[in-house]
């Protein structure tokens, strides 16, 4: 397991992590102990970048939230992994820390609704202002699928079809 | 400072620029002149309807849905009526790719413009040849 | 004798006719009055124009170097900027209306006339209509100045006017232009021209004040401030020749003024869209449009004029002709160097004018006088033979 | 800010159609010529390609992320091809990745020299934007001559490339590569000799690289602090052949500031990635194979269904780390959930804290030397 592995392991126990690849870790952390991971990763992880901060909709109010920071002179690829239910979820905002996930975090406060606390300013980044509450990203979002069938891809969730097996 | 290092610099570039008046320009008239563009070109498609077999495996691969197979207008015994709607085609080939049949083709002609919308939709009769109503301007034939 | 009645009815019938009379000489009168005025002033206008020397001041005022003459050049060098930028800039040139692109400014004037001319709501509206107008005005009026011909205007030659001091007139008109563009930026309402106004005032204090020290070297060695005799006194040796430094200022310091390419501030199109024009659409588009053509022009006249010899030429060409060429090879002198440098900030600029130009100017007059005094060789082969 | 100062202060919007915001709006409030407060917002490019990513199939995906940065869609669309061959385990002929990599090169060789003629034209110098264009025109050539279009090219798909190298479009190939190199010395006279330049750009937008990489910054703005961060020595990509060449990451020094850079360095970082760029393509061009497959002809079949899997795939893009993050369920036809993570926002973004204090007409140069591209970000 990688330097920073460890040292994230031995302050936090209860963070697990799996290895992902030669020098790419993942590690799946608590909702509340986000902002103490991050500043970890801020202290121990030299020249950490913060690339990118998004969320996933596993349906039925289960989201999942994914950091990822990389760091050129360490060569490594962290990824944290966050779990978070409910219909409007709450995580605190870790932009203080690194400036460069402020805006990831309004992304994905406008798209799926997780909700940051104490984020410097709020405000949505990419919609228009009619979609304030729509949350797009969201699989309950349906778009115009008229002509969806003609497109030749399953609907995303594979239906069971009436006449059983696959015709296409 | 280096007053008189600045006057060279100065001078080089004005040498550039000096230099490129008297050049050829690169670009060319374009209605009257035009370029050779290669034989690869993803241009407006043409449907040969006698190697057509109605498999639909265009409409299926097309990203935007952008044709529409009309399979009751046969003209030989197996094929079907396309229609493209050059709206939405973004030109990407994967109709070409997907015809088993090779019945669909591109062509270098890229200068599609209409009057309005429905025009943009070709239906089976302009998707098959290539000639259209004759564009006349300054005395010259364009298409 | 029969009773004299009050109102004697007789008498009253027998004046009638005369009263008549009297109405219609009263309009006759009237008729004269206006026939009289049309034929004077009919006549007026026949001595004016058809007077001799009338005459051929007004041919020379409106025809040949005067208005026609300029505004032609005018459209001459819009067009000529245009064909120079596109083969700098390794593209062909408007070609599509006429034989090289010809009518393309013609095309382009009928269009922008046409087009409507929107006036934003924030603007004052009299002075916004106003000031383009008033803009080419200023600028067009200087070229009554330019000493096209070799022979003095009075007696016969094709320049159109000369006084004693025209130098200093001509500075003057000049000085009004960057005072109109901050107007112009104030009185169309948005921000942006507003900015571009203050940037042309500030090209205006940053490049004005070199340019006029650099013309002092010619009016001492020509001991004159008249264009016409600056020019004159360059027939066999020519100001370039004798101030290198001053034709250099006073180049630099037209561009700064003029505000085209390396100081471009005023019309800075990435930063401030389009400057202090950006408001003006249609026929005040073209007037500010051909104000900044015709006030390249002019500086590259009088760099003709005061420096490169004005109509002093090759000897069997008259003069206008002679002053034309160098004219086209000094605009053709200002268009390469308005393509070839980026554009510097405004307090770069203001910094290189009073920086550079400033102290190289003041220390030319300083050179030129001490030249006159000490080297009394030097005045005689000018004054001597001129 | 202090009251006094705001009650002076005139805010002006460097909105959408400004002629030089590329696509975006930023809120600037100006104390006379200085810039006191930056407020970026992006948005107005926004086309929710990730919504549309999940109703692509995994041979149409490429397409949308193509269209991110229609300047590098050799670079743009190969995060989305990786994935699926990491996902799925399609291996990748020899000779493709080869080809893969030229092309790639190329295309990050004619994004710069777009990059120049916009960075110029910002300035106000004309003549210096249009001639990279020229240049540009080559290169742009032979991508049609390969793939059948200039820009949208569509090239790679899971599992190799689709069109093969032609004669005709070598000898157009060698065309490009000549004419950028046998113009170089010219431009570098014309670019970084030219005084109003080197004016205009010293001393502009310095950062150090460890605040730039706070903000998220990565490729040339980070390079140019003289740091060697490049994704294509730091995680070489299997599929692709740059192991087979010996390269140097190029990186600019900043005399006065060890460590930060300033538009001058990271225009001076573009012309030595673009020299690198070239001599890439030199090294690769007689390591080609003559002949040999150009696609995995099982690759078609596998990328119908893929089985249920995460994969992050990255490249270096010539404005920063490009990647996707693609989910997908187990014989799904569609992505699950796929991130574009594109290097503008961290660009645009760091004018918040960067712009502030400078001039207004600095705003722009600052603006145009970190090469910001709406497609990226906006989605």
């Amino acid at each position: 397991m990688s330097t920073i592995g460890r040292a994230v392991i031995n302050k936090i126990p209860e963070i697990t992590s799996n290895a992902l690849g030669d020098n790419k870790i993942e590690l799946i952390v608590p909702a509340e102990k986000i902002r103490e991971v991050i500043t970890i990763i801020e202290e121990e992880l030299e020249d950490a970048m913060p690339e990118s901060v998004f969320g996933i909709d596993l349906e039925n109010d289960q989201y999942q939230l994914i950091y990822i920071f990389w760091s050129w002179s360490t060569k490594t690829l962290v990824q944290l992994r966050v779990s978070l239910e409910g219909e409007k979820p709450e995580i605190e905002s870790s932009c203080d820390i690194f400036p460069g996930l402020e805006w990831h975090e309004r992304e994905v406060r406008e798209m799926f609704g997780i909700d940051f606390k104490n984020h410097p300013d709020p405000r949505l980044l990419l919609l228009p202002d009619e979609l304030d509450g729509a949350y797009p990203m969201r699989k309950r979002f349906t778009t115009d699928q008229s002509r969806l069938e003609e497109s030749g891809i399953a609907p995303p969730r594979p239906r069971p079809k009436p006449e059983g097996g696959d015709s296409k | 400072m280096g007053f008189f290092s600045v006057l060279g610099d100065i001078y080089q570039i004005m040498k550039h620029t000096f230099r490129q008046v008297f050049k050829r320009p690169f670009t060319y008239f374009y209605p009257f002149e035009d370029r050779i563009y290669p034989e690869r070109t993803r241009g407006r498609h043409i449907h040969v309807r006698e190697v057509c077999t109605a498999c639909a495996q265009c409409v299926r691969a097309c990203p935007v849905v952008a044709i529409r197979i009309d399979k009751e207008d046969k003209k030989f015994e197996k094929d079907a009526a396309l229609y493209f709607d050059y709206t939405r085609c973004i030109f990407c080939g994967l109709c070409v790719d997907a015809c088993r049949f090779e019945a669909l083709f591109h062509t270098p002609v890229v200068d599609l413009s209409e009057g309005d919308r429905e025009d943009l939709i070709f239906g089976p009769d302009k998707i098959e040849t290539l000639d259209r109503d004759p564009l006349e301007w300054r005395g010259r034939r364009f298409r | 004798m029969s009773v004299l009645l009050q109102f004697d009815f007789w008498q009253w019938i027998q004046g009638i006719p005369q009263w008549i009379e009297g109405i219609l000489y009263w309009i006759w009168g009237i008729v004269k009055w206006i026939i009289y005025a049309i034929w004077d002033f009919i006549l007026w206008l026949w001595a004016t124009i058809f007077n001799a020397d009338n005459f051929f001041f007004l041919f020379r005022a409106v025809l040949f170097p005067g208005l026609i003459w300029v505004v032609l050049a005018l459209i001459w060098a819009v067009w000529g900027t245009r064909k120079l930028w596109g083969r700098i800039q390794d593209r062909r040139g408007p070609f599509h209306q006429g034989k090289y692109g010809g009518l393309q400014l013609f095309a382009d004037a009928i269009k922008l006339i046409a087009k409507e001319t929107i006036i934003p709501d924030k603007a004052k509206r009299w002075m916004f209509r106003f000031l383009p107008g008033l803009l080419l005005v200023v600028v067009l009026l200087p070229f009554a100045f330019i000493p096209w011909d070799t022979v003095s205007a009075v007696n016969g030659g094709w320049a159109i006017a000369d006084l004693s001091v025209s130098l200093v007139l001509v500075f003057a008109f000049l000085t009004a232009v960057p005072v109109v563009a901050l107007l112009a930026g104030w009185v169309s309402g948005s921000k942006y021209t507003l900015i571009g106004g203050f940037r042309a005032a500030n090209n205006q204090f940053a490049a004005e004040i070199p340019m006029i020290i650099s013309t002092i070297g010619c009016a001492f060695l020509a001991s004159s401030l008249s264009v016409f005799d600056i020019s004159m006194a360059q027939t066999n040796v020519w100001f370039a020749v004798l101030l290198p430094i001053n034709l250099a200022t006073f180049l630099i310091a037209a561009i700064a003024s003029v505000g085209i390419f390396p100081f471009d501030a005023p019309v800075a199109d990435s930063e401030i869209i389009f400057g202090w024009r950006t408001e003006y659409t249609g026929i005040y588009f073209t007037l500010t449009y051909f104000a900044e053509f015709a006030e390249q022009m002019l500086y590259s006249a009088l760099i003709v004029a005061l420096f490169l010899g004005g109509p002093n030429g090759l000897p069997f060409l008259p003069g206008p002709v002679n002053f034309t060429i160098k004219f086209i090879v000094v605009f053709f002198f200002f268009v390469l160097v308005s393509s070839s440098f980026q554009r510097l900030r405004q307090d770069q600029i203001v910094k290189y004018c009073w920086k550079y130009l400033l102290p190289l100017s003041i220390l030319n007059v300083i050179i030129i006088m001490l030249a006159i005094v000490y080297m009394p060789g030097l005045m005689l082969p000018l004054l001597g033979v001129g | 800010m202090s009251p006094d100062i705001l009650d002076e202060a005139m805010e002006i919007w460097f909105g959408p159609q400004h002629v030089s915001a590329h696509g975006w709006a930023t809120k600037l409030t100006l104390v006379g010529d200085y810039v006191v407060e930056c407020d970026p917002n992006a948005g107005y490019f926004h086309r929710s390609a990730e919504k549309v990513l999940e109703f692509k199939n995994f041979r149409q995906g490429a397409l949308v992320l193509e269209r991110m940065c229609m300047l590098e869609a050799f670079l743009a669309e190969y995060p989305y091809v990786a994935a699926v061959e990491k996902i799925a385990e399609i291996e990748v002929p020899e000779r493709a990745k080869i080809m893969r990599t030229i092309m790639m090169e190329m295309s990050r060789l004619h994004s710069i020299q777009f990059w120049w003629g916009q960075f110029n034209a910002e300035l106000g110098f004309f003549t210096m934007a249009l001639w990279p264009w020229v240049d540009r025109e080559y290169s742009l050539d032979a991508f049609e001559e390969l793939t059948g279009s200039r820009h949208t090219v569509s090239y790679s798909t899971p599992g190799g490339v689709k069109y093969d190298f032609t004669e005709k479009f070598m000898k157009q190939l060698h065309r490009a590569i000549d004419r950028f190199e046998d113009r170089l010395p010219k431009f570098r006279d014309m670019q970084m000799g030219s005084p109003t330049f080197r004016a205009r750009t010293k001393d502009i937008g310095l950062y150090h690289y460890k605040q730039g990489l706070k903000w998220g910054l990565s490729g040339p703005p980070i390079k140019a602090c003289g740091v060697p961060m490049d994704l294509r020595k730091d995680d070489p990509d299997p599929n692709l052949a740059y192991d087979m060449v010996d390269f140097e990451i190029p990186i600019t020094e900043n005399p006065e500031y060890p460590g930060s850079s300033d538009a001058l360095d990271r225009m001076e970082q573009r012309f030595k990635e673009a020299e690198v760029a070239v001599d890439i393509i030199k090294q690769l061009l007689p390591q080609l194979p003559e002949s040999g497959p150009i696609i995995d002809p099982k690759a078609r079949a596998k990328a119908n269904r893929l089985p249920e899997g995460e994969a992050y795939a990255r490249v270096e893009g010539t404005r920063g780390v490009t990647s996707l993050w693609l989910k997908t369920l187990d014989k799904a036809q569609t992505a699950y959930r796929a991130k574009i993570r594109g290097p503008c926002i961290a660009s645009y973004y760091a004018l918040k804290d960067l712009v502030p204090g400078s001039k207004f007409a600095d705003f722009i140069v600052i603006f145009g030397s970190l090469d910001p591209y709406p497609g990226w970000w906006d989605r």
